[in-house]
């Protein structure tokens, strides 16, 4: 019975098509997804923080608006996924305490400070469009509700990394202090960006399981070279450079070749200690625990409204 | 034109001022889902502004667009009422409930008021306050939700929302305080004091529904008779302008 | 025997020596003294707020170091004041509970906002001036150590007030935009200073008592007709007015005659719906009892230190 | 002169910007003698970044006054560690317990360099080194004594200076990183490395008697290299400037 479920289970992801929550799934597949889709969530809701931090800030009230809608989207986001966890079995609730309690991760990019409004263009051109780069290959991931929160995500997504660009197409029309501000946000954002595609395959584990169940698609090495490629020529649109001496065009590889980024950073910031992190999650915790009353109030509420329906009726 | 000028910054102010306070709460509401609500009235409120403040920079025809309004004024020059600039969370000056009260009673009067300024002479104006009001009626209908499910929620639920009214109260006649410009443009503004009873039943249904007290407002006192309405505000707000206007000043003659 | 002591302590009011601590004292004497003293020394505590509210702004490095010397020096003479009470027996953690309870006053002048710089300009100049009118007499009060206090306490003030004319006098020599900062800073608290010295003498009560034991030595209106043909020169030297049409030189009396203040609006403050009344409470009241666990851990300590030492000697 | 220029506002940074936080406290420390005790460590720090920004604006050459220096640099051209701008409280970001064991670690080093750069060979630099360490002494005595007062209080108070221990411990590294305008002032700079065993001391001395435990640093994470010495900040410093400097900012060419 089980070999028959396991089978059609195989067989399913094994032809790309599609699987619902009520098909059956082998329990290393249903841990695993509601791990990377947690993840995945909690980081739309860290991701608030860094560019939160410039709203009240936004040199003009046009920026203002698009940047809070912005932040509204990755609200939006997180609530997506974490319905999606939901089809899985996962409560929301545990999971935020995860996150808060530090015991889930989320993408590690969210624990650089942002610094400057360059910031707010350079995250939705490099870091939305890594972004996009890791998550375009999950639109067709194995299981059904990840598939299609993903396809309306990317779709969000691609849309704010044009928003991004387009801010700094215009810092670079602008005046030599706003190139400048570009420039220094391109200088400290892009190795970051390079990072969120993971640790280079030679040292990344739990890739082919992941990859057989289709609920990964490509190698962080592979995803990687997408993105620089894909990067350089909007790189020299836009007038600026990336901070890397490596980076040039190799013709017979038909790619660029490029640097590394300092892992050794990478791993620190992994392991908590990133100039953000601690930050992040108290900023995160404390909206949790400043609302437990308000929550609290409105189950109390709702309970006394339906035993007063209880008794009208 | 000078005076419907200052008119459009009073409405545009009230509206922008109140969109920087709720945009504070973004990545800091008690859920998911109040963060996004939050954002889409601070988001309908910066909208009002932008179209308010273009029209005051129109009628006043020197040239001011909607940002060098916003970002070239000094706090004196800026005409909200004090109602929509005070402090009411999340941090220390506020938390939730206040931040409730405060958007149930300005939208409340808001609605009373863009309702009968759809009938403005200025055509703007008009056309301003049709499209707010449907977003204004949203505002005060989700503030009044909230207001009975924390009014007759928990014993501590009920406990702030009464601190939180009387946090506001004292902010709440100035609304209906009929200012010289409102007085001299018959036809074009609303007078304030006629929305009074209008407001009062309002808030009087939700208080009732939320198991609170509505407290008569006593007037807090203005400064030689000049308040917010005159540049006259809370000490909070020069703190609101410095954070909203810094970077903007401090790249003279940038494009954004 | 009391008939001595009193008969002594007349004596000695009437002939303007000095009453010290350990001097007999009527109670009625005793306890206003207190409520005075304390009175004044909440209002020292309360005034850093309006002032303190500029320190992290100030718009030079000079005047920032002026203005957090300048609050500092309020803070000292809150200490000396509560000092004086402490002589007569008052417990300062009392007064302070009373302070912040909002059971004991403090000057009026506190509840209004300083809404911009030139408002420290204009409180050392108006306001510290009309605390200098009212205290100068003070410093011939009949209570020894209060006396001594408003001696050291004046000495400060005059220092203050011309600090403040000084930094008016650099506004007005500055761009046009500081010039009307000023005027308009003046326009707002010329009102309020005048109602510092209480209401007219035809509504206030109290006054005969208090004069006859040279605790109060001049009526409201002697001092506030003094202010007022202090200030009308020192406006001229300036280049400010006063909003008062009604002010100007009357040869015939020799005194300027002034308008009156909106005594409505005093009263309304005075009964604790100011512009900041519930501010200055609520902020006080904060730094007091956030500092509870601090002022807990001191005593904590000093306990332990002490048995420490017994348990050695 | 460059590399001296920098350095000046390295030192001078550190100063300016611990004592604005410091400064924060004035009316709401827990109890008047405190209160009147931190405006004062605030105006030494001040008197102190004066003087070096002066030098540094001298040095460079390019006119800049001390107040150019503090009003119109932008955010990421602050050269202080970023140990000075965090927010230890009051408010929401710290306590009392935050704010000294901020200063007992910012003052210990100071101390420690301050005592080395009076043998500076530039003279300006020594000069205010000899001056402010008589009063960076005073300071670190006065958080010392608050540290053993508080570790070895109440219960309450020994675990929120354990948390602040917490807080405060990630910025500590970079005290002690020689950034490479100090390598290249050999004589004129001190090599923060070399101050690590002597802060060590007096911090293991304070602890042991606070009855706390002093942790290993472990190290915040640089951006690419960079942190604080090179502008490269915390994200509360954006706020911390832009309170500082909006007013001198909105009205260029004022006097004060």
């Amino acid at each position: 019975m089980v070999d028959d479920l396991a089978a059609r289970f195989e067989h399913t992801v094994a032809s790309e098509a599609r699987i619902e929550p009520r098909d059956w799934m082998p329990d290393g597949y249903r841990r695993t997804l509601i791990r990377q889709i947690a993840q995945h969530a909690h980081s739309e809701i860290i991701g608030m923080q860094p560019e939160g931090n410039w709203i009240s800030r936004a040199p003009s009230l046009r920026r203002k608006a698009i940047l809070l809608a912005k932040v509204q989207d990755e609200a939006g986001h997180g609530l997506y996924l974490y319905a999606a966890t939901e089809t899985l079995g996962a409560d929301r609730g545990e999971l935020t305490e995860k996150l808060v309690d530090g015991k889930q991760k989320y993408s590690s990019i969210f624990n650089y400070p942002t610094l400057t409004f360059a910031d707010m263009g350079v995250i939705g051109w490099l870091v939305d469009g890594a972004a996009i780069c890791n998550q375009v290959p999950l639109c067709r991931t194995s299981y059904g509700p990840y598939a299609r929160a993903m396809i309306r995500i990317c779709k969000e997504e691609s849309f704010h990394q044009r928003q991004g660009y387009e801010l700094l197409m215009t810092m670079m029309r602008g005046t030599l202090a706003q190139r400048d501000m570009v420039q220094d946000a391109v200088n400290r954002w892009w190795w970051p960006s390079l990072m969120m595609f993971g640790p280079p395959d030679s040292e990344s584990s739990n890739t082919e399981q992941s990859m057989a169940w289709r609920i990964k698609r490509n190698t962080n090495d592979e995803l990687r070279q997408k993105y620089v490629d894909m990067s350089v020529p909007q790189a020299a649109k836009l007038g600026v450079t990336f901070p890397d001496p490596l980076l040039k065009w190799n013709a017979e590889r038909g790619h660029h070749d490029f640097g590394q980024p300092d892992w050794d950073e990478f791993w620190q910031v992994v392991g908590g200690h990133g100039p953000c992190n601690s930050q992040r999650v108290a900023h995160r915790r404390k909206a949790h625990e400043d609302g437990a009353w308000v929550r609290e109030a409105a189950e109390a509420h709702a309970a006394k409204a339906s035993a007063r329906q209880d008794g009208a009726a | 034109p000078a005076d419907l000028a200052a008119y459009c910054l009073m409405l545009g102010d009230d509206a922008l001022v109140l969109s920087q306070r709720l945009a504070e709460w973004c990545s800091r509401a008690p859920e998911l889902e109040e963060d996004i609500a939050l954002a889409n009235i601070a988001l309908d409120l910066l909208g009002q502004a932008r179209l308010l403040l273009t029209r005051a920079g129109e009628v006043e025809g020197a040239g001011r667009d909607e940002d060098a309004l916003a970002y070239l004024r000094d706090e004196r020059e800026f005409r909200n009422v004090r109602l929509s600039e005070i402090d009411c969370g999340p941090g220390p000056g506020g938390d939730f409930a206040t931040t409730i009260v405060r958007l149930l009673v300005f939208s409340s009067w808001k609605v009373a008021q863009f309702s009968r300024l759809r009938g403005s002479a200025d055509p703007v104006v008009a056309a301003i306050a049709a499209k707010g009001l449907k977003e204004l009626a949203y505002h005060r209908d989700h503030a009044a939700q909230w207001a009975v499910r924390l009014g007759d929620g928990t014993e501590e639920s009920h406990r702030r929302m009464t601190a939180a009214v009387d946090r506001v109260w004292p902010f709440v006649d100035e609304l209906f305080r009929t200012h010289p410009v409102e007085a001299r443009l018959g036809g074009v503004a609303v007078d304030p004091a006629e929305l009074r009873s209008e407001v009062d039943g309002v808030l009087d249904a939700v208080f009732t529904a939320a198991t609170l007290t509505r407290p008569e407002p006593v007037p807090t006192a203005f400064v030689a008779g000049q308040a917010g309405r005159d540049g006259v505000h809370t000490e909070a707000m020069g703190f609101l302008v410095a954070e909203m206007q810094h970077l903007h000043r401090s790249l003279p003659g940038a494009v954004w």
